[in-house]
């Protein structure tokens, strides 16, 4: 499958590991494959010759079934859980190594403009249309690749540990294996197409990972509300693939970006396609208003969500906009929609994650929050910074991800262990955990600092790097010039820089308060349950450590030029043949130097952070708060924030319930059953039939009536030709 | 003087016919009944005596009056429905004034399309001395094969007859 | 071969096969009275009936097939003759082989049935050949006459004689609107001779109102002989009457004559006032389609069900003789081969399947019969199927409609709009054919359901043979197609049958 | 007096027809059929007067033989329809019917 | 490959075999044994189904060399066959391939075997007339998807009726009658205003300057020019026959009844094939013989409306529905909503779109079919709330159930996206704003399947009798296994089938426009 089909190509990677790229996602995909096999292998009972024939009930099956019992329950080890160990980390492990070889092979080949494209076959090749199975290598998704390979191996290892005792063992590593594999083509697709093929295929994951424990309904609920709402981000995806094709009649990423210019700058058109993209990224990166399914897919396994839902799938929105900045530049309006979008996206999850007493879901909406950050970034065209904040954000949303699931797994075990059913994830039953689980407390802490933006730690840096462009853009350049919805592109600008710096404060303080309610203060998990709390195994706190370094030095990635404490502008750098064009037209003319004002919002921007940390520490009472059972019901604005302003409910209330029921009752029952099926189709039949009783009627049996039928019948008769 | 003797029979043989007619269907004692038809029957062979068809007259008088009538009346008597007994053989005044109205109704529709243009008056018959001649001549040249099928026709009516009306096994 | 018809001599000549029919019905009738009546002389008699029509229906391919022509006449010596006495001999074939099996299932002693049906059919052939209206007349009443006595031939059925009455008051009285016709005709043209009224009857002529009237007057008379929408109603209650042998007899052979005669009287003598009568006849066939289809949904017993289905299908008929050309009359004798194929066929099963007494002749009584008789459920379902006009399996009934529609579509003013209202009503068709396939397929076969008794021999053979021709003609219907394209009437002057196939077609 | 004629003719018919309509005894109807058909046998000389031929007066010979036969099976039919119902009464004879 | 084919002279006798070994195994069949209930339990006639299976595997190998014999680039009409049938009205046993109809046939032939061996324990009574009807039905199909000659196409569309009306009234469901008269009589209604229609082409079709006799041959017909009344009124008739048939709302009513009601197979064979006959009309007959009729403005906006309607109406209703089998039947409707505004649209893409989504439509619901069927024969029920949480039980079954699923939801890399994705696409071009409504469909796709098997395979299993539920066999797995190759063969390197289709396609989109351009011209003239 993997012969070339591509010609001579002379491009400086052709020779290196870079032609090896696609084993990229093939390794993980072979991971899935034996996986799935040992998954099904060591449930499937083979079932009788003839299943209509009754009585295949034996005793032998029930007793197996019954064995299984409920998945939580079980304790016994998966009997295939070694090998599956090993495939399932090995194969991302694999894929890592690869992604580093050819990170080298990038390195030493130097600058080059054009990505190294490597096409398989053709995939749907029709009339003007040429798609292919092709995979790009580019600077840009060389840095995707290696953070979905490395903080997917990292997570991998996590699972070992934290899936160990779970029956569906070989399954979880299937999906995530999977996950991996489809994650890597949408970064390495060299056409929108292929990219969509990821793009949906992590979605599928997303989905069989959220409900992976679907026996419980609201998991399989949750599964369901993630794949239907990232569909809705998906049609604007196709959309924009249609509208793209239809004007530029390729749809490869390379010559899209080529050709973008010709669709005429700011024109109605190149407006219209980024905002369809955008809606794909709206539905993928769970922004506003497609950002509801993002918490709810936090009842998939821990692990999972760190992976999928933090790390690297729903950043995909932002790749994806990154991967098309030709196409956005062409459109100011459309990048501060995106801007705008993800501002306003950021400040109401980090008001929700006030107010939520879930750790994960704390975690969800700021990983919301932050991509809303993310989205604020590439809107205005700071690309790279965008891109930054991706990378760091991957490393400690995935340290806390991961902190918290330790913290779960303890709690978790020590339930388990008295039998106790409360809620292991609530911060209320927490506290004081940090004298159990001082690995995990010091970690949390290094991301939370780095979230907050607290230097030096990684969060710092590229956060202030996407509020110091937003702030930059407000200045000058095409964005400044244009205008949005009647206003001024600059005050927009300006607004949203207020409003990154409101959502940084919110940052702190959320964090801050599920850092304090779950290790400081008393302990309210209970008497008997507190003996049993303890760290995790070393396979999951060792990927904790990994990560906690990753947060903390993170930020020397992409040093700003004012605080030059390294090498400045690597990832910028690095990405300038991607991403940098599109940047520089966004940017306009450029003052060099660094001026005074930076280090102005640099300070800014610390206060901040610094501010939020404070104020959580004062005004947060640990020792007050209640376990979860005894915890008083809230009132007022925090009510409605801890019930997360109640979009679930209008969503359900306005768009679900109306949908379902009038499909139900006015479609089907009533257009489907009444309309067409009882009035045309039985109505028709019905009238023949009411026409043939009538006519059966007059057939009384009587003589008479007969002579009177063929008297009557002479009149007509003579009367068609009397009064022809 | 003799065109206006013609024409008052022609008129009274005809009126009678027609009154004849309406008292047949009208009367509801089968006997009275038939006797009008017979009255009507014989109006009518005056009519085609004077439309110079004086052997069709005869017949008429002959086969109609005097044979189908007969039977007629025979089966009436055979099963004793002579008395009006059956008072309800009529059908009530609604039923009698829509079969009026489908009669006028159908009559004016006739007289509507025929309104009596007729192409030519052909001369009558003169050989009045010969009446069975004009009439036999076709019957036994271009209308051999009719007449030889009517003959069939009695074949079966008598077959029909007889099977129909024979004492068969009892019915069930 | 020749005629001269003002020859006695060679008029006998060209009436044949009617000559043959006829003396040997009379030579019959001496047989069958001069003895006892016994079930075994009836049924020698009807063997001998059989041998009669058989021989007249040699008699008909023989002249046939030596292209006999004749003198204008009192009758007509052409092929659309020649085909509808094979038609109509056929019929009366398959009505004397299910009267002898019937008769014997009821204990019917009735030699004389057999020699009616012959008489019957002659009146019949007479129809088929009639150029005079005089002679329709008379072959109309020796027909009629006849079937009056076939549907009360059973004296010890009340329903029989309802059935011979009813049929007997509105025959006559529908017979004196026929003759009524036949004498203002008569007094706007002159003559009863169908040519001459043909043409004296054209666009000059045409506003002749006593014409006008005699034609009206014609409609209603055939109307009621070939039992159309609303003149339809003795159909039922006759059919369902009368005994099932003669109810085929009457559904098929009878309609086929009348319409022949009705056919030929359109197409030979008033093609000139085709403006007067082609929307009355056009309300006609509509009516009767429709109103046949949908009344037949409502029936329970299956002899009525077919009575009804008879009346739809005259309605078919009645579309070529709407378009009354060459390409009409083809239509109608190939139609009429299957339609008459698949009628006595499913009377047929209906003999077969019923019990003595005429039980078990209502559609839920077939309940599950696929599940004792196979072969014979099948087969009703291929007479269902061809009555509905369905490819294949319903055989050459498909190739029938489709003939019709092509006569309708292809007439000199295309008749669409009786095709559309002609599948529609088919459409509606499916509603009862299908029933009956369905009971007999789909229903469970009722515990206390009678034993299907093994079926006699000749309905045996009727059942299969009707079955085999519609099937194998249904598939390939080259020769029928053929025998109805060459069997217009050759006096026939109008368009050509069909838009013409060249030889080069034929490789 | 042709035209009269028909018009007798016409007029007889139609009483023939209401005659029809409006009885209920078969015997009666049938006379009435009979009515019809010597109407038109009436329309049938007029019109062999008018055109001078005598095909019309053949046509009424063969009208009354046929007439003649139908009397005879009619009334062999009524005969047996009296044994089955006692009756001649239309109304009483419906055992077919819808 | 195509050597040994030459060699054996392949393309001469291939189609008629095609169209004979199933009636030869049909009569088999039927002298083999005695067709009524008391013997023909499956017990009794156990022979019955291994010859139907050996006969439709012969046929299926037989109908594997037109995959290496048709030549994407020759001739328009491959394989052909021609033999005189009904002389007097010149109508011939005419058929062909082309790329769109070599498709249908691989398809059809490749699905039997599989009905077969769906129904293979399932029916158990009267054995030896159900797989007599299957391959009568087969031979119907077949015969639709080679005819050349419209005579001999309307008595294949038709003869198929039969069959599947008496496998759905005599094996199917409670409301069987019910739904196979409606069955019946729906699709009856619109073929036979479609009869009207092709008697009257033949009745126009002869050229006396030319001296061409009437004919019925597809390529002759194609060549006559109908004033745009006449057009309007023929597109009509072949129109509603093929929309009943496909089916597009509003006249798709029949098809829930009669998929709920069908047995699996009937199910499988109807949604797979059956409706293809109406977007294969629509390709074939309805659309190149009355370009101007179909590609005037009103009604080809009217249709594209229509089939819009269809996928988004079809998606919705599938949603709310209790039974997983109707819920998979309207699902129907939505899919070949697809084909239609493809076909409608009139590209390039949308065409070949068009027939992809056909086959694809006929492997994930057919699989869905099927694998709804094996639930249905364990547990005798098909109502979506008497299941939940089977995953344990049957992982197997479940997996399977979920590949399928997001292969119908059109999961890229699954067939269904290739076919949905090229359909929007081309119909973009042409349609958007039809396109964008259209395009919605994916989410609604997703939430009726997804809803319906998390209700079945995820979910609590709370239900004691599903406990007990046994997972698929070797005869259910290699079913399954063919359909699931299929699925990924096609959703990941579709292109051979592409290439196959390529030419026919862009001759049916040219030949359209052109056809519609002539006439524009032409009226432009009479102005």
């Amino acid at each position: 499958m993997l012969q070339e089909l591509a010609a001579v190509d002379t491009h400086p990677l052709a020779e290196t590991a870079a032609r090896f790229v696609g084993l990229l996602p093939l390794l993980p995909l072979a991971g899935f494959l034996v996986n799935g096999a040992l998954s099904l292998a060591s449930s499937y009972k083979r079932g009788p010759a003839d299943p209509s024939a009754a009585g295949a009930h034996d005793g032998t099956a029930a007793e197996q079934v019954a064995a299984h019992g409920s998945d939580h329950d079980a304790v016994a080890r998966h009997p295939y859980a070694a090998i599956t160990s090993v495939v399932g980390t090995l194969m991302p492990a694999l894929s890592f190594a690869l992604a580093i070889a050819i990170f080298l092979a990038m390195v030493s080949a130097g600058d080059f403009s054009t990505p190294y494209v490597r096409s398989y076959f053709d995939w749907m090749v029709t009339g003007d249309l040429q798609i292919r199975w092709a995979f790009q290598l580019d600077q840009l998704s060389m840095v995707m690749v290696l953070v979905i390979t490395g903080v997917g191996t990292l997570i991998h290892i996590f699972s070992i540990g934290y899936m160990r005792d779970d029956p569906g063992y070989p399954r979880f590593f299937a999906y995530l294996n999977l996950f991996v594999a489809f994650m890597l083509v949408l970064v390495l697709g060299a056409s929108y197409p292929v990219m969509f093929v990821g793009w949906e295929g992590v979605g599928l994951c997303s989905y069989l990972l959220i409900g992976y424990w679907y026996n419980v309904k609201s998991n399989a609920d949750a599964g369901l509300k993630a794949f239907i709402v990232n569909r809705i981000g998906d049609v604007g995806f196709l959309m924009a693939m249609f509208m793209i094709f239809a004007n530029l009649h390729t749809l490869d990423i390379t010559a899209v970006n080529a050709a973008a210019p010709s669709l005429g700058f700011n024109s109605a058109l190149v407006t219209t396609i980024c905002l369809f993209l955008f809606m794909g990224c709206v539905g993928k990166s769970a922004q506003l208003p497609l950002y509801v399914w993002l918490p709810d897919a936090m009842a998939g396994p821990t692990p999972v969500s760190a992976l999928i839902h933090a790390a690297t799938m729903v950043t995909a929105g932002v790749y994806l906009i990154a991967r098309s900045s030709a196409l956005f530049v062409m459109s100011p309006a459309a990048c501060i929609t995106v801007a705008v979008v993800g501002t306003l996206t950021a400040l109401f999850a980090a008001t929700i994650g006030l107010k939520q007493w879930d750790i994960k879901k704390v975690l969800a909406y700021s990983t919301i929050s932050q991509l809303g950050y993310m989205f604020m970034g590439v809107g205005v065209g700071a690309y790279a910074a965008g891109m930054f904040h991706l990378i760091t954000h991957a490393f400690f949303k995935a340290l806390l991800f991961l902190g918290s699931g330790s913290v779960i797994f303890a709690m978790h075990r020590a339930y388990h262990h008295t039998g106790n059913h409360d809620d292991a994830q609530d911060m209320r039953n927490m506290g004081g955990l940090r004298k159990y689980m001082p690995w995990t407390f010091a970690l949390m802490w290094i991301a939370t600092l780095a979230i907050a933006g607290v230097p030096p730690f990684s969060g710092f840096f590229s956060k202030d790097g996407i509020l110091g462009a937003v702030f930059e853009r407000a200045q000058h350049g095409t964005l400044a010039e244009a205008t949005w919805l009647g206003m001024p592109g600059s005050a927009v600008l300006y607004a949203l820089y207020g409003l990154g710096l409101l959502t940084a404060l919110l940052t702190a303080i959320y964090m801050t308060r599920l850092m304090l309610y779950t290790f400081h203060g008393p302990n309210r998990t209970g008497e008997a349950e507190r003996a049993q709390l303890r760290e995790a195994p070393w396979s999951m706190t060792g990927p904790l450590v990994v990560l906690g370094v990753l947060s903390a030095v993170g930020g020397w990635l992409d040093l700003p030029a004012t605080l030059p404490l390294g090498p400045v502008g690597l990832l910028d750098k690095w990405l300038e043949p991607v991403v940098g064009a599109a940047t520089a037209t966004a940017a306009g003319v450029v003052g060099e130097g660094v001026t005074s004002t930076e280090y102005v919002l640099i300070a800014v921007a610390v206060a901040i952070a610094v501010l939020g940390i404070v104020i959580a520490l004062v005004r947060l009472r640990p020792a007050a708060l209640l376990p979860k059972r005894d915890a008083l019901p809230e009132h007022g604005i925090e009510k409605l924030l801890e019930n997360k302003y109640y979009i679930d409910e209008l969503y359900d209330d306005a768009i679900v319930t109306p949908l379902v029921s009038g499909s139900r009752n006015i479609l089907w029952k009533g257009i489907d059953r009444g309309i067409i099926d009882s009035f045309f189709v039985n109505g028709s039949a019905a009238l023949s039939r009411g026409v043939g009783w009538v006519g059966s009627q007059f057939q009384s049996g009587e003589t008479g009536a007969y002579a009177w039928a063929i008297a009557i019948g002479a009149l007509a008769v003579l009367g068609a030709f009397t009064f022809r | 003087m003799n065109t206006l003797v013609y024409t008052f029979h022609f008129y009274l043989f005809g009126l009678i016919a027609i009154a004849s007619a309406l008292a047949f269907v009208t009367r509801k004692s089968a006997v009275a009944a038939a006797l009008w038809l017979v009255n009507t029957m014989f109006c009518l062979s005056a009519l085609f005596v004077m439309l110079d068809a004086q052997f069709v007259a005869a017949v008429q008088v002959l086969v109609y009056a005097g044979a189908i009538m007969v039977v007629f009346l025979f089966v009436v008597m055979l099963l004793n429905l002579g008395e009006a007994s059956e008072v309800t053989d009529i059908r009530s005044l609604g039923g009698k004034l829509t079969a009026g109205f489908v009669g006028l109704l159908m009559l004016a529709e006739l007289f509507s399309l025929s309104r009596l243009k007729f192409p030519r008056l052909m001369g009558a018959m003169t050989d009045h001395a010969n009446v069975v001649n004009p009439v036999s001549a076709p019957l036994f040249h271009e209308f051999l094969l009719p007449f030889e099928v009517t003959s069939v026709v009695l074949l079966v009516a008598v077959i029909g007859a007889v099977v129909l009306a024979k004492r068969g096994p009892k019915a069930q | 071969m020749y005629f001269d018809l003002s020859i006695p001599s060679q008029l006998a000549g060209a009436l044949l096969p009617d000559l043959v029919l006829a003396i040997g019905a009379m030579l019959l009738l001496l047989y069958s009275v001069w003895g006892p009546a016994t079930l075994a002389r009836a049924r020698v008699t009807g063997i001998l009936a059989i041998v009669v029509c058989a021989a007249s229906f040699a008699a008909v391919v023989w002249v046939w097939r030596h292209d006999a022509t004749a003198s204008n006449g009192i009758i007509a010596v052409d092929a659309f003759r020649w085909a509808t006495d094979c038609i109509v001999l056929a019929a009366t074939i398959i009505a004397s082989t299910l009267m002898i099996d019937y008769s014997e299932r009821e204990q019917l002693v009735s030699a004389e049935s057999y020699v009616l049906l012959l008489l019957a059919a002659s009146g019949m052939l007479l129809l088929a050949a009639a150029r005079d209206l005089m002679v329709v007349f008379l072959g109309v009443e020796l027909m009629s006459i006849a079937s009056y006595i076939l549907a009360g031939l059973d004296r010890r059925s009340a329903r029989g004689a309802e059935a011979s009455l009813k049929y007997f008051l509105l025959g006559a009285f529908s017979a004196c609107f026929l003759l009524y016709g036949v004498a203002l005709v008569y007094g706007a043209t002159g003559s009863t001779d169908i040519a001459v009224i043909g043409t004296a009857v054209t666009g000059k002529t045409f506003d002749n109102p006593m014409l006008l009237a005699g034609i009206a007057m014609l409609i209603i008379g055939f109307s009621f002989k070939v039992a159309a929408v609303p003149f339809h109603m003795w159909t039922p209650d006759v059919y369902e009457g009368a005994s099932t042998p003669v109810s085929a007899f009457m559904a098929t052979a009878v309609k086929a004559a009348a319409f022949a005669a009705f056919l030929r009287v359109w197409i030979e003598a008033f093609p000139g006032a085709t403006a007067a009568w082609v929307h009355p006849l056009q309300w006609l066939a509509v009516v009767t389609m429709v109103g046949g289809n949908v009344i037949a949904l409502m029936q329970k017993n299956i002899k009525r069900m077919l009575a009804y289905s008879s009346i739809a299908h005259a309605g078919y008929l009645l579309v070529t003789v709407v378009v009354a050309n060459q390409l009409g009359a083809a239509a109608f004798l190939f139609y009429l081969v299957a339609y008459t194929l698949a009628t006595t066929g499913a009377f047929a099963v209906v003999i077969a399947l019923s019990e003595p007494g005429e039980r078990n002749e209502s559609i839920p009584d077939y309940a599950g019969l696929w599940t004792v008789q196979p072969w014979l459920a099948a087969a009703m379902a291929v007479f269902m199927f061809a009555l509905l006009g369905f490819p294949i399996a319903g055989g050459m009934g498909f190739f029938a409609k489709w003939y019709v529609i092509e006569a309708a579509l292809h007439a000199p003013q295309p008749q669409t709009v009786l095709a559309v209202v002609l599948v529609l009503a088919s459409v509606i068709s499916a509603g009862y054919y299908l029933g009956v396939v369905l009971t007999m397929f789909m229903k469970p076969r009722p515990a206390d359901a009678a034993a299907v008794r093994p079926v006699p021999t000749g309905t045996f053979l009727v059942i299969s043979l009707s079955a085999f021709v519609l099937l194998l003609f249904g598939v390939l219907p080259n020769g029928f197609v053929k025998l109805a394209h060459d069997s217009v009437p050759i006096s026939m002057v109008g368009t050509p049958a069909g838009p013409p196939v060249t030889a080069a077609a034929e490789r | 007096m042709i035209a009269e004629a028909l018009f007798f003719s016409a007029v007889l018919f139609i009483i023939g027809v209401v005659g029809v309509l409006i009885r209920r005894n078969a015997i009666i109807i049938f006379m009435c059929v009979e009515l019809m058909l010597t109407a038109v046998n009436l329309s049938f000389i007029a019109l062999a007067r008018l055109h001078g031929s005598a095909t019309g007066q053949v046509f009424v010979l063969f009208v009354m033989t046929v007439a003649a036969a139908e009397a005879a099976v009619g009334l062999a039919i009524v005969i047996s329809i009296f044994r089955h119902h006692k009756s001649v009464d239309l109304r009483n004879i419906n055992l077919l019917k819808g | 490959m195509r050597d040994f084919l030459t060699q054996l002279s392949y393309d001469a006798w291939v189609l008629p075999a095609l169209l004979l070994i199933p009636l030869a195994g049909a009569l088999l069949l039927l002298v083999t044994g005695s067709l009524s209930s008391d013997d023909g339990t499956l017990e009794a006639a156990p022979s019955a189904r291994v010859i139907a299976l050996v006969t439709f595997v012969l046929e299926f190998v037989v109908s594997m060399g037109l995959w290496w014999s048709y030549d994407p680039a020759g001739a328009r009409w491959q394989a052909t066959f021609d033999h005189w049938w009904i002389i007097p009205w010149n109508a011939r046993l005419s058929m062909g391939i082309d790329g769109i109809s070599l498709m249908m046939v691989l398809l059809t032939t490749v699905i039997m075997p599989l009905a077969v061996l769906g129904s293979w324990t399932s029916i158990r009574t009267k054995v030896r007339s159900y797989y007599a009807l299957m391959l009568v039905l087969t031979t119907g199909m077949l015969g639709v998807f080679v005819a050349r000659d419209m005579l001999f196409f309307y008595l294949m569309w038709e003869i198929m009726l039969i069959p599947m009306y008496f496998i759905i009234g005599i094996w199917g469901g409670e409301r069987r009658v019910y739904a196979s008269i409606k069955f019946f009589i729906y699709t009856t209604a619109g073929s036979l205003l479609m009869l009207v229609g092709i008697i009257y082409l033949w009745t126009v079709s002869p050229v006396p300057a030319m001296g061409l006799p009437a004919s019925f041959d597809y390529d002759r017909l194609l060549s006559i020019a109908h004033t745009h009344r006449a057009a309007l009124w023929l597109f009509g008739a072949f129109f509603l026959a093929f929309a009943v048939k496909t089916p597009m709302f509003p006249f798709h009513t029949w098809l829930p009844d009669a998929h709920v009601e069908a047995p699996t197979a009937g199910s499988v064979i109807l949604a797979s094939l059956m409706l293809k006959m109406g977007t294969y009309g629509f390709l074939r007959f309805a659309i190149p013989l009355f370009p101007t009729a179909a590609m005037t403005p009103w009604v080809r906006t009217t249709v594209l409306s229509l089939a819009v309607i269809g996928i988004i109406y079809g998606a919705l209703v599938a949603m709310v529905q209790p039974d997983f089998k109707k819920l998979v039947a309207y699902s129907s409707v939505s899919h070949l909503g697809f084909v239609v505004l493809g076909i409608f649209a009139l590209t390039q893409q949308s065409v070949q779109g068009a027939m992809m989504v056909m086959i694809n439509h006929g492997i994930s619901t057919g699989a869905l079919f099927l694998l709804i069927g094996m639930l249905y024969e364990r547990r005798h029920t098909r109502l979506i709330a008497s299941y939940g949480g089977i995953a344990r039980v049957v992982p197997l079954f479940s997996a399977l159930l979920v590949i399928v699923s997001f292969s119908s939801i059109g999961l890229p890399a699954t067939n269904g996206f290739v076919g949905e994705f090229l359909v929007l696409l081309g119909s973009f071009k042409t349609h958007p704003f039809f396109t964008l409504f259209a395009t919605t469909a994916v989410i609604y796709a997703a939430a009726y399947l997804l809803w319906g098997i998390q209700g079945i395979v995820f979910n609590p299993l709370d239900k004691k009798e599903n406990e007990h539920i046994t997972d698929l066999n070797a005869r259910e797995l290699t079913i399954m296994g063919v359909l699931v190759v299929a699925i990924f063969w096609i959703g990941i390197y579709p292109q051979p089938i592409l290439r196959r289709m390529e030419s026919s396609s862009a001759y049916f989109v040219h030949s359209v426009e052109q056809g519609q351009a002539d006439t524009r011209t032409a009226s432009r003239e009479v102005r």
